[in-house]
């Protein structure tokens, strides 16, 4: 074949497998997977599976590991693959979390797998694939390879949105996800096309070579290309208007796959975006920086806002994912290292955050994966007192707590707003950190707050405000119910009282069955809770990684 | 603008006017055609136009490949769909249940093009100067040169586009298999079932179109019926 | 072994994770007592850490460790870490001393209690976070220490939250904490601008290149924090309401350590008071003045704990009057042995409330003395040692105040030497109503009516601003039928006289750690010497003025307990000396009442920052209405049609690109 | 002289267009689907006349990319769509709104 080639003239370019280790141990590991599964080995169970995932996980993650060393060995990033392929501390970075997502993610969703008798190998390789493709976005120095990255990420994400063939919301929301992410991947394509007649190259350096010789900022078909894609990395992000997917997919999908999607979804989309835009595009900010500004402070605003509304909890996290993706823009929006670590860090814990959070949303929701109204997390910290408890240590770091490293995430992005004199920016992204945190502590109050009605007897109409406002308040139960008083208090109480009263009639629903955890889960649940507050108090280690992660191939 | 097109030589305006009329006539009728599958058919006309545009532009390689993969495969398998939902019936265009939505489709659409074309200020060309290397090299055919560039400059795209077909064939085997809800009506009833996807790949006789290698094993159909089922009921651990 | 600092706090905080966790497991007593391990492990390694300190040299016995870098932001840095210096020490030393023998106390006191691992859950959090607030390094840490402590004494107040008094009285805490609070954020922020730092060492370091008019501002606005965690003016009256919680929680959190806090970080910051001795002035007029209001009123209550809780209030006021004189070492010396008598008069109160099955009524007491000789005799080494009778500890550290007071201005000591007096006299009014004189509980309690004690009281406890009698919870144990059955008060379990013993003994010989007359007794002086030496007030008198001193304040004790003898033995009312307008705490806790709850109109003074954080309220509870209502309209855009939410895309696309059109045509 | 390369960008951007709002007002999912490919034929289209222009094979590799990744999505797409419509009648799109709000 060489021969062949050597001979028609075609030098094939070195090929630095070490570079691509990573992508192929998890392409690899999927194929190994269905391979295992075409063999058709009666009564595999699921673990197997979950296993080999979490194994292929580890590997990749080791591989993850050996590039940062040899990035930061040899202290320079360089390409790869003829060029197309950045490896520098940006992308083992995401590498990194990305393995981390995949451990995480396969051990966390064995329990619904068993749970819901799901035998085949499918459901894993899907993630495996989907968390290669966001490691090709972050490590693409091509757009092409951006764009087959997006794809290789997004189309697993459909497949496993419209898995769970007996819930139609689950077809729903892989048809929606579907059809809306072909639409935006469409005007992606299309940015590329303008970009490449612009500026004569699809490779991200020698567009940033290009422009930092040949450039006008007002080269109008530079900033259609550039405004197209930023459209599409927008939507994969689901920021704000793009952002409709959002919470009916999150609702629909199986939701260990919302968990998974919702971590690996911005790891791609954000690693992508932010590279594009701080090193190719990094001479047109005066033109994109207004947009994500306006972006950012929309996205802020209808995540918080629209999340306090809801009373599904799926859809709750998913505003609450979109309020952060607000959170992560502007890190974008500083345009500087510093703005580039900042949001890299936040995506790095908040992958986390969810995955925790919607483990638990799955373990909760029952066989069937039905029960996802705040109501049913009602006396959860009675029930299954150390379910509630990681829960509520996850959302409280959504919310910002300190000790935790959602607070340390938005006290980053924020000091890099301020550093880039967003002042403005920075106000109302702590403005609507408050109004969300309404939100969580909402759910947190519901946990610990009310006891679960007592079979057969209906939740009493609480007496009154009175008793609502004095009785329910000190029982917030958790410790920093308190310490959100004012806003929070008051809220809380009246969406109780909102809920309670429409919920009222059918919350004598019979009390949950236990939840068992098994050890796959329990570890999965630790690690994403330890990882909150163990780097929530020593957050130096994600800190450094994330400072040295923005030294960028370009 | 009319003199530049005059500028052209007369076959290739005629070709481009022509071609270009196609395509505009095929996308409209896709979208216009009340019945999917002259949207489908429309669709094709649509393809065919850019062919040809691929042609006059010297890309004769990808208007091959546009024709065979495009029209030939994908299309295909649009109608295929709508047979075998059997949605091809006329859809009703004339009522719009959200009124305000066709206009501003159609707003939006048009204000979106205008922008585009007044961002290129009417003069694409941006100067920008070959870098992948040149697509017309005397001596050798497009197919060649487009092959070279495919293996040298874009081989790591090249190769992660298997991953995609992976993908679309893991889709296709998990997406295609029916519930065990409905299942259990043809064969035997079980209570409460696999959610989705419970049975092995290939374990579904719809499956086996596309799980090539795996089925390569010369296991006489039965034997997979049989071994399906078994997979699907015994299989399942009840946790 | 000074490197075992770090396991100071984290040893509650294990025990507190141990217990959140598995308490409900591990249940009662058994959770009580791996509460108290912790604590009292805590408190071996503080003396080990004491121990260490000790040998050093003077010169060299203080140090910041830094435990790890927590986070920085720009110019920030800021460590975890504790600042290990005499003062923390001692602060660390009393704080887990007087927990741990809290905590033992309270094994017997919520036996009954159905929410027994859930107390002690709150207990150690509270204890970590204390240790956190007493050792840290810089300003954030004691922060995060100050809110700890903070959010579990709201916790523990409203810990009977089915009570509506208990859960207004936990809401009450928090309001007046979270006005303080603000002043100490504020503080903070202004520190970090003027220095550059919020580590205390480094802070104090660079206070040459701070105007005096910001370290005044500064140490006001840290006054503000304190006073409202210390229950000063004007921020004092939810101390009182915070008696709602289990008694227990009184005494350690709302008499012995938490509310001396405020007077830690005073004397924390003496460099910064040093250099801003207007606000210094202002400390000692608002402590003088607190220690007479608290005093006055204390002398008119009838429940047993408000009248402690009032005389807290009037002993933290003496704590401030030092700090503010400059006499830092007396006001820790207070402190010190302040934490001992007040933890002993609370938890004798404690004993009593137990064993009379829950009244707090002094008025339906008395006689209690013969039942319960342990009880009763160190509550009157208590009485006697709060009211400065020498030789008693109270008598010392009292006296070294009103000392320093002098020495400051002549009127700071009359009001003080007055309040002295008054201290004196009401708790001996509370002592004799108690445990002297005729058992009055036995006939106020007729047959059939569970409490009529309750009912029966006098009706001058008609007091609005509290309207529920409080009580403590009847626990499972009394509840219903309980009350009816005959009363057998006695002296309580070992687990319960234990720490009264031993309180009782500190109390008596606590004042041996800084006697005056010579020298060479002033050991705590010396001690803490590197910490507040260089901003000691320089008054120093002579043996002849000390001794002086010492026989005029001996005189006015045992005025006061003669007074009290004279008008309380075998007496039960006396409206002459227990005016209403005494017993509506001169009607300032109507006052807030009305001004806040009911007109809400008036803003004058002070009360301003009160009315606002209600305004604020208001208007955030109106924004967060706004809000849900306005994402009740938005989420009608999210129509659940994929066409809509491709309208958006495409909407959002045609915006974008016209901006862009915007930008390349100029 | 051939025809100029801004005609067939002009053309590339209404093919673009009419996809879009093919895309918006169909109800049917199968043609919105369809409209889909109508833009990415306009950003093919786009591309080769880039390419030309340039005389850069660059973007000609990339259609071919994009196609891999229509027939990709077609694939999974149809699938999807399948599973979803053959326990209905029609294609219909807005027939499925149970998720909102």
């Amino acid at each position: 074949m060489s021969g062949f080639l050597a001979t028609s003239g075609f030098a094939i370019p070195h090929i630095d497998y070490t570079a691509l280790l990573p992508e192929l141990i998890m392409i690899g590991g999927a194929i190994l997977l269905l391979g295992i599964g075409a063999l058709r080995v009666r009564h595999l169970p699921p673990r197997v599976y979950s296993a080999l995932t979490g194994a292929t996980g580890v590997a990749s993650l080791v591989a993850g590991i050996f590039l940062w060393d040899k990035v930061h060995g040899a202290g320079h990033p360089f390409a790869a693959v003829a060029k197309s392929l950045a490896v520098d501390g940006f992308s083992t970075a995401f590498v990194i979390l990305a393995s981390a997502i995949i451990i995480v993610s396969s051990l966390l969703s064995n329990d619904y797998l068993e749970r819901e008798g799901v035998i085949g190998p499918e459901y894993h390789a899907l993630t495996l694939l989907s968390a290669s493709g966001a490691m090709l976005m972050a490590a693409a120095n091509d757009f092409i390879v951006i764009f087959l990255g997006l794809e290789i990420l997004s189309i697993p994400l459909y497949i496993l949105a419209a898995l769970d063939q007996r819930r139609a919301e689950s077809g729903e929301a892989g048809m929606k996800y579907f059809v809306l992410g072909a639409f935006s991947s469409a005007i992606f394509v299309y940015g590329i096309a303008l970009t490449y007649g612009a500026t004569g190259s699809t490779n991200l350096a020698q567009i940033a070579a290009y422009l930092s010789h040949n450039v006008s900022t007002n080269d109008g078909l530079l900033l259609a290309g550039a405004g197209l894609l930023l459209v599409g990395f927008l939507f994969k992000v689901a920021a704000v208007p793009f952002h409709m997917w959002t919470p009916d997919v999150y609702q629909g999908a199986p939701t260990p796959a919302t968990g998974f999607m919702a971590a690996i979804a911005k790891v791609g989309g954000f690693a992508a975006l932010l590279r594009v835009f701080f090193t190719s595009f990094h001479v047109l900010s005066s033109s994109w920086q207004p947009i994500i500004w306006v972006v950012a402070i929309l996205t802020l605003v209808v995540g918080a806002v629209l999340g306090l509304v809801q009373r599904d909890i799926k859809r709750m996290l998913a505003y609450s994912s979109i309020n952060h993706a607000g959170f992560i823009l502007l890190g974008l929006e500083a345009a500087s290292t510093k703005g580039i670590s900042a949001a890299l860090y936040y995506v790095f814990i908040y992958s986390f955050l969810v995955l925790g959070s919607f483990a638990v949303v799955t373990l909760v929701g029952g066989k069937g994966d039905r029960e996802h109204s705040i109501e049913s997390f009602r006396g959860l910290g009675r029930r299954q007192p150390l379910l509630a408890l990681a829960l509520a240590i996850l959302l409280l770091a959504q919310a910002g707590a300190p000790f935790t490293t959602g607070f340390l995430g938005k006290l980053y992005v924020v000091e890099a707003a301020v550093s880039a004199h967003s002042y403005a920016l920075a106000v109302i992204a702590m403005l609507t950190g408050a109004i969300a945190a309404a939100f969580y502590l909402r759910v947190v109050f519901v946990m610990y707050g009310t006891r679960p009605a007592p079979a057969g007897a209906p939740i009493e109409p609480a007496g009154g405000p009175q008793l609502a406002s004095a009785g329910a308040s000190p029982e917030i139960g958790s410790p920093l119910g308190a310490s959100y008083s004012p806003l929070s208090a008051a809220t809380l109480v009246a969406t109780e009282q909102e809920t309670g009263s429409e919920v009222g009639p059918t919350s004598s629903n019979p009390p949950a069955a236990p939840i068992r955890l098994s050890f796959a889960t329990a570890l999965g649940l630790a690690l994403t809770v330890g990882v909150t507050v163990v780097f929530g108090i020593w957050p130096a280690p994600i800190f450094s990684l994330a400072h040295s992660a923005s030294l960028l191939f370009i | 603008m009319g003199h530049l097109l005059l500028a052209a030589t007369v076959p290739d305006s005629l070709t481009f006017a022509v071609a270009a009329a196609i395509t505009v006539i095929g996308a409209l009728g896709v979208v216009l055609s009340r019945n999917p599958v002259h949207s489908a058919l429309m669709l094709i006309m649509t393809l065919f136009g850019v062919a040809v545009l691929f042609v006059e532009e010297d890309a004769q390689f990808l208007a091959a490949v546009q024709v065979i993969v495009y029209a030939g495969a994908i299309v295909v398998l649009f109608l295929f769909v709508i047979m075998l939902l059997g949605v091809d019936r006329q859809e009703a265009l004339r009522s719009e249940p959200m009124p305000a939505q066709r206009w501003l489709a159609l707003g939006l659409g048009v204000l979106a093009l205008a922008e585009v074309i007044l961002l290129a200020k009417g003069h694409w060309p941006t100067g920008a100067h070959a870098v992948a290397g040149r697509a017309r090299v005397a001596g050798h055919s497009n197919t060649y040169v487009l092959g070279r560039a495919l293996f040298t400059t874009y081989l790591l795209p090249f190769e992660i586009t298997s991953a995609l077909l992976v993908i679309a064939v893991i889709g296709a085997a998990v997406l295609a298999r029916r519930p065990r809800g409905q299942e259990s009506e043809l064969d035997e009833p079980t209570a409460g079932g696999p959610a989705f996807g419970g049975e092995n790949l290939g374990s579904n006789p719809s499956d086996r179109a596309l799980d090539g290698p795996d089925g390569e094993g010369g296991e006489p159909v039965g034997d997979v019926l049989d071994e399906a089922e078994g997979v699907t009921v015994v299989g399942r651990p009840e946790q | 072994m000074i490197h075992a600092v770090f396991l100071i706090p984290l040893l509650p905080l294990v025990g507190f994770a141990v217990l959140a966790a598995f308490g409900r497991k591990l249940g009662n007593p058994l959770a009580g007592w791996i509460a108290t391990g912790a604590v009292a492990a805590s408190f071996i390694v503080t003396a080990i850490v004491f121990a260490g300190l000790f040998q050093l040299a003077p010169g060299h016995r203080s140090f910041t460790q830094t435990w790890w870098n927590w986070f920085s932001v720009d110019r920030l840095h800021v460590t975890a870490g504790a600042l290990v210096d005499p003062l923390s020490m001692t602060m660390a030393a009393f704080v887990t001393g007087v927990s741990t023998l809290i905590h033992l106390y309270s094994i017997g006191y919520m036996e009954h209690d159905p929410q027994f691992p859930k107390f002690f859950v709150y207990l150690n959090l509270f204890v970590a976070s204390m240790l956190l607030l007493v050792l840290g390094s810089n300003l954030v840490m004691t922060f995060l220490g100050w809110e700890g402590v903070g959010v579990c004494s709201y916790f523990l107040i409203a810990f009977w939250f089915d009570r509506p008094s208990a859960a207004s009285a936990g809401k009450k805490a928090m309001i007046f904490n979270r006005i303080g609070d603000a002043g100490f954020l504020l503080a903070m922020f202004l520190t970090f601008e003027r220095t550059g730092s919020l580590q205390y060492v480094t802070v104090f370091h660079r206070l040459g290149h701070v105007g005096v008019p910001s370290l005044t501002a500064i140490a006001l606005l840290l006054f503000l924090g304190a006073a409202g965690k210390s229950a000063q003016l004007p921020l004092y009256p939810w101390l009182a309401d915070a008696m709602e919680g289990p008694t227990p929680v009184s005494a350690l959190i709302h008499a012995a350590t938490m509310v001396t806090a405020g007077v830690y970080l005073m004397t924390r910051i003496n460099p910064i008071l040093h250099r801003a001795p207007d606000a210094a002035h202002v400390v000692a007029i608002i402590g003088v003045l607190t220690a007479f209001l608290g005093a006055t009123i204390a002398c008119a209550q009838t429940d047993i704990k408000k009248i402690l809780a009032y005389s807290t209030i009037s002993q933290l006021g003496y704590m401030f009057l030092a700090v503010g004189v400059g006499a830092y070492v007396a006001a820790i010396f207070l402190m010190l042995t302040h934490a001992f008598y007040k933890a002993l008069l609370f938890l004798g109160a404690g004993s009593v409330i137990h064993a009379m099955n829950d009244e707090q009524n002094t008025k339906t007491m008395g006689g209690l003395r013969k039942l319960m000789p342990i009880t009763a005799v160190t509550f009157l080494i208590a009485w006697f040692s709060i009211g400065g009778v020498p030789p008693f500890s109270g008598f010392w550290s009292k006296g070294e105040v009103l000392l320093n007071a002098y020495g400051y201005s002549t009127w700071l000591y009359a009001l003080g030497a007055l309040t002295a007096l008054l201290t004196a006299y009401y708790l001996g009014r509370c002592y004799l109503l108690t445990f002297s004189g005729q058992a009055r509980w036995v006939e106020a309690r007729p047959a059939g009516d569970g409490h009529g004690v309750v009912g029966s009281a006098p009706p001058v406890e008609s007091d609005t601003s509290n309207p529920n009698t409080p009580t403590e919870r009847v626990v499972a144990h009394h509840g219903g039928a309980g009350g009816q059955e005959p009363l057998h008060p006695h002296d309580p379990s070992w687990v319960m006289s234990l720490p009264l013993v031993v309180l009782a003994v500190a109390s008596v010989f606590g004042g041996l750690i800084d006697l005056p007359f010579h020298p060479n007794f002033v050991f705590l002086e010396r001690w803490l010497s590197p910490v507040v030496g260089a901003s000691l007030f320089n008054g120093h008198f002579s043996v002849a003025t000390e001794w002086t001193f010492a026989l005029v304040d001996a005189a006015i004790a045992l005025i006061g307990v003669g007074l009290a003898f004279a008008l309380w033995r075998g007496a039960v009312d006396r409206p002459a000396v227990e005016p209403t307008f005494l017993q509506r705490a001169w009607y300032i806790d109507w006052g807030y009442d009305r001004l806040l709850a009911r007109t809400s109109t008036l803003f004058a003074g002070f009360l301003a920052t009160v009315v606002e954080s209600k305004v604020i309220d208001g208007a955030v509870n109106g924004v967060g209405t706004l809000f849900r209502s306005g994402g009740g309209v938005l989420r009608r855009v999210q129509t659940g049609y994929v066409r809509n939410y491709a309208l958006g895309v495409m909407a959002g696309l045609v915006v974008l690109l016209a901006y862009l059109v915007s930008r390349a045509f100029t | 002289m051939s025809v100029p390369a801004s005609y067939y960008l002009t053309l590339s951007a209404v093919l673009f267009s009419i996809g879009g709002i093919g895309l918006l007002v169909r109800r049917n999912v199968l043609v919105m689907f369809m409209c889909v490919e109508l833009m990415l034929n306009a950003a093919n289209l786009a591309f080769v006349t880039f390419a030309r222009q340039m005389n850069d094979v660059g973007g000609q590799v990339v259609v071919f990319f994009v196609l891999v990744v229509a027939a990709a999505e077609v694939v999974v797409g149809l699938g999807i769509i399948v599973a979803i419509f053959r326990r209905r009648v029609g294609a219909t799109a807005d027939d499925v709104h149970v998720l909102k709000g």
